[in-house]
């Protein structure tokens, strides 16, 4: 048994004043840097889309809504995405055969307007 | 108050729902003779979302999201026995690489658990210095597994059949680095563990669970280990690439907090280990196998080794895409069973400690659309409250009558 | 003999009527068919007392169209799973609780009672797990034909859509 | 007259309350950056403290329907006015307190006993559940202190042959080496004033995990801007108290004297820190032990070495 007794981390707290703080302080600073690995916002490219569908048959919440406008033969692609449905699991990218959706590093999203959270990519 | 307080001064504490020991919302009543804990009461259930059912009407690749959402601190050990499950059911078998990936999540996963416990456990005793300093340094691991998996929590790198991301050179370096100086710092807290007085006053024989009873009330992970019973899924059925790495179950006798703290802290030091190994040894290939989109009818029974011990699947298909039944056994529902027995004699102090000691995750237990209930709610004026508070509010502009929140 | 036809066999050997009703799926994972009320009750005290399956995990509830299904999962001091499946008609659902037996069954027995509408009798007295209060009689929301949709969260009452079959009959 | 405006002053403004104030708002700034800084953390700016107060005055107060509405409002002010009517009777500025007779340590003590009892009663008669187990253990934790804290700072006395504090601050500043013998009750007193003030690792009368805050757990808006002022003065109190009776240096030269006495109390401050990070809450049982097992006994053969040396000297 090792000696025990109390205030076994005074020296390491004494320590921690002279070095620079963990955190840092977030509000208002701007937006936080990320990894580029990170999954956050997907992005959508309507070049190469053929409208499968297969990104909303996998999307666990419904979040994701690709909508034609046009006709069959002349079309005119929209994805629209509900941020605040999104747990940004990234499967539509997965699912994706033509590589039309990437994710972003974009995190940030907090908003006081429910409405503001339904993007259009 | 006169409810409260009964004539044989006995006091009826209510801890929670709402309460700053809690992480998550879960009732405790606990009776009090001045400060000793005479009966407690355990209501849980406050987060029952109904993921089961949920799942039973979206299809495998959803339901693998939905089941990881679970849970936020264990998420990837649900999803690990989730696609386990379907993977047994459909009759593929997982690349090699892919199985070593999971190990490697699973165990930095199992140590990001584990330094998130042992600081809410620091500050249960109200011992803040240490608090602050295991969750920086759990952000280390976060931050690796973000790189890992792309995520902090809900790393999403399993689908079924397989991995979603790969490592490299970069990754392993990275993580090894992270594991390097982690073990330092997990030393750092064995020895203040073992040798700070009012640390060990806090924890030892509190929450006593003894070997018997932990056996009776079924306890998992490292409430069981700490009673000296050494079950480890990891090792009693090895799954994935367990069945080639070693693995060393750590058991402890003190059947108390403090044993458990032991055992996670020194697991820690095991997952280390096993990342380490898995690094080393881990084999080239492929990522994925393909996994048909209608699966099989049959059903099948999956164990896996979350942070908090057993996690058991039960899943049963149809032969659609969709599954017919799926069925969540969290750790932490095993092991409420002896949490009235572990709070029975001890002090209104070691409450919170003995409660944290479980690691309890109330998503888990409930699984869980949140029903509001506020017909439960004992606050002496709460329509005042609201009605003040919706005033206050409109002398701001801000109207919140439009919002639909029911009357008590 | 590996272990699993051991306590297959010895459970045959007790209780005939189970021979063609235990297999043995994989590795450590002893399921059995479908058993009635008496003969599930016959077939729990010898695995508790004499096959030392002492813990129990959990309890499945399951919805089998007319029947209700229900998986005890036992373990004991060996890693062998034990899956006893029980079978009750859905219009009269009574089983009896086994929490004499095993303490840690009472939180799943309550979410039976709950989320399938099971009778659990000898269940000891406690609160709702895992539905709140003032959830409505009735309403049992693993049960295939409660569909969330239809029910009410404001108002907390399952209204049970009529227009839709008159729609369908036009 | 000009004297008469003097001394209001002196009462009102420097070194009085309005000192008093503003001292002890940047005490507890100091107290929570510094505790911030100690666990690696950034800290609250140095205004945060004063935001705090002025917030919660701006807060409605809500007084439960249960409580005695006139104890629960009076005794935020009870407790404030204690320390700053205590803190009049403490040097400052040199050896020299704003007043002082020969009997104003016995005052002092008990005004220091005041704000505990204040928050006791305002917790009671909260009528909480939480509030009264706070209470309890307030009440409790006052049984366990409140002996060794009064022998330790009435043994120097001992020495000095006095009952005022200016005087014994003048004894000790004149034959400093005496201060050495009583290093033993330094230590006691600076535990047990810790454990006056609840903070860490005494602090299971407002044991946030536990009973939520404790006594004041029913307090809001200006009630407990009070009370929190008035334990930030109470932190200020105790660390002058302190550093009069065991730290008594001084040059004469009155503006080094405050100097001094500023580097005094935040040296102080920073014991009472260390102490609060380095530690684990101890439970309310091992904190009676603790203080009648350890502190007691020390305290009182010091009050025997004093007697002796008394005899000798």
């Amino acid at each position: 048994m090792k000696k025990t007794g109390p205030g076994r981390i005074t020296f390491r707290a004494i320590k921690n004043l002279f070095k620079k703080p963990a955190t840092t302080s977030y509000a208002g600073k701007g937006k936080p840097c990320v990894e580029k690995k990170y999954r956050g916002r997907i992005c959508y490219d309507k070049t190469d889309c053929i409208n499968c569908g297969l990104c909303m048959r996998d999307c666990p919440t419904g979040a994701l809504k690709i909508i034609n406008e046009g006709t069959k033969e002349d079309k005119k692609l929209k994805a629209v995405l509900n941020v605040g449905h999104c747990i940004f699991c990234c499967q539509c990218v997965d699912s994706c055969m033509k590589k039309c959706l990437t994710y972003s590093q974009d995190i940030d999203f907090a908003t006081t307007n429910k409405a503001d959270l339904t993007v259009e990519l | 108050m006169s409810e409260n307080i009964s004539n044989n001064n006995k006091i009826v504490l209510p801890i929670g729902p709402q309460h700053p020991s809690l992480d998550e919302p879960g009732r405790f009543d606990i009776t009090l003779e001045g400060e000793k804990v005479v009966n407690a009461v355990v209501g849980v259930g406050y987060n029952h979302r109904g993921l089961e059912k949920v799942c039973e009407s979206k299809n495998y690749i959803q339901d693998l999201y939905i089941i990881e959402r679970v849970c936020g601190i264990c998420s990837h050990s649900h999803s690990t026995a989730f696609c386990m499950a379907v993977e047994e059911l459909a009759g593929v078998t997982v690349p090699q690489r892919a199985e070593y990936i999971r190990v490697v999540v699973a165990e930095l996963e199992r140590l990001h658990s584990h330094l998130l416990w042992l600081g809410v456990a620091c500050h249960e005793i109200g011992f803040d210095t240490m608090f602050m300093y295991t969750w920086r340094d759990r952000e280390k691991v976060l931050d690796v597994l973000a790189t890992v998996g792309g995520n902090r929590v809900n790393y999403g790198i399993n689908t079924i059949g397989g991995v979603r991301r790969d490592f490299n050179e970069t990754i392993n370096s990275e993580i090894l680095k992270t594991v390097d100086s982690l073990e330092e710092d997990i030393k750092r807290y064995l020895e203040i563990a073992m040798t700070e007085t009012t640390l060990i006053s806090r924890l030892k024989s509190k929450g006593k669970l003894s070997h018997e009873d932990a056996l009776k009330y079924g306890a998992v992970g490292p409430v069981a280990r700490a009673a000296g019973i050494a079950i480890d899924i990891r090792v009693t059925e090895p799954y994935g690439a367990y069945k080639e790495i070693p693995v060393n179950v750590i058991t402890d006798t003190n059947e108390d907090v403090y044993g458990r703290t032991a055992v996670r802290i020194l697991e820690m030091q095991e997952s280390i280990n096993i990342i380490r190994y898995c690094i080393n040894n881990m084999p080239e290939g492929t990522l994925t196998v393909k996994v048909p989109r209608r699966i099989p009818a049959g059903e099948v029974i999956v164990r896996v080794e979350a942070p908090r011990g057993e996690d058991i699947h039960y899943l049963r298909s149809n032969g659609t895409d969709i599954p017919d039944r799926v069925r969540v056994r969290a750790p932490t529902e095993a092991n409420w069973h002896g949490m009235k027995h572990m709070l029975k004699g001890g002090n209104l102090a070691d409450v919170p400690i003995t409660i944290a000691a479980i690691d309890p995750c109330y998503s888990c237990t409930d699984r869980a659309i949140v029903i509001s209930s506020e017909k439960n709610t004992e606050v002496m004026d709460w329509r005042g409250l609201r009605r003040y508070g919706i005033d206050w509010y409109k002398k701001q502009n801000i109207d919140l009558t439009s919002l639909k929140i029911k009357e008590v | 003999m590996n272990r699993e036809e051991a306590i297959v066999n010895s459970i045959c050997g007790r209780f005939p009527f189970l021979a063609d009703r235990i297999y043995i799926q994989k590795d450590k994972r002893i399921f059995t068919k479908s058993l009635l009320r008496e003969e599930f009750e016959q077939v729990i005290a010898y695995v508790h007392d004499e096959l030392n399956f002492t813990r129990v995990s959990h309890v499945v509830g399951t919805d089998d169209g007319e029947n209700l299904g229900l998986l005890y999962i036992f373990s004991g001091s060996e890693d062998i799973l034990l899956i006893l499946r029980e079978s009750v008609p859905k219009s009269n659902p009574v089983i009896k609780s086994i929490s004499d037996m095993y303490p840690s069954i009472v939180l799943h027995e309550r979410e039976l009672v709950d989320l399938f509408g099971v009778v659990v009798e000898g269940l000891p007295e406690g609160p709702h797990y895992p539905l709140p209060d003032g959830w409505p009689e009735g309403n049992y929301p693993m049960r295939k034909e409660w569909n969330p949709k239809h029910f009410n969260k404001d108002t907390m009452t399952y209204e049970e859509p009529q227009e839709k079959e008159v729609q369908k009959n036009e | 007259m000009i004297e008469f405006l003097k001394i209001l002053c002196k009462l009102f403004i420097f070194p009085g309350f309005l000192f008093l104030s503003v001292y002890s708002f940047l005490l507890d700034f100091l107290d929570r950056k510094l505790y911030a800084r100690m666990q690696n953390r950034v800290g609250p700016p140095w205004y945060q403290p004063l935001a705090d107060f002025l917030k919660l005055i701006g807060k409605k107060t809500i007084i439960p329907a249960d409580a005695n509405a006139v104890i629960f409002s009076v005794m935020p002010l009870v407790s404030l006015a204690a320390v700053t009517v205590g803190f009049i009777y403490l040097p400052v500025l040199g050896k020299e307190a704003i007043f002082s007779f020969s009997g104003d340590f016995v005052i002092v003590l008990y005004l220091l006993a005041i704000p505990p009892l204040a928050a006791f009663l305002a917790g009671w008669y909260s009528r909480a559940v939480y509030s009264t187990i706070g209470a309890t253990r307030i009440l409790t934790q006052m049984f366990a202190y409140e002996v060794p804290l009064f022998i330790s700072v009435l043994a120097p006395t001992l020495i000095a042959g006095t009952w005022s504090i200016t005087e014994l601050t003048g004894f000790y500043a004149a034959h400093p080496l005496y201060i050495f013998i009583n290093l033993p009750v330094a230590i006691t007193a600076l535990i047990s004033f810790q454990c006056k003030l609840e903070r860490a690792p005494f602090d299971s009368p407002e044991a946030e995990t536990e009973i939520v805050s404790g006594a004041l757990v029913e307090y809001s808006g200006r009630l407990l801007a009070f009370f929190k002022l008035a334990h930030n003065c109470e932190l200020l109190f105790v660390i002058s108290l302190f550093s009069a009776i065991y730290l008594p240096f001084m040059t004469g030269i009155i503006w080094v004297d405050f100097i001094l006495y500023i580097v005094k109390t935040l040296f102080i401050l920073l014991l009472l820190i260390l102490m609060r990070v380095t530690m684990a809450r101890i439970e309310i049982n091992n904190t009676l032990n603790f203080c009648w097992k350890y502190l007691a006994p020390v305290t009182l053969g010091q009050v025997i070495l004093n007697l002796l040396l008394r005899g000798v000297l």
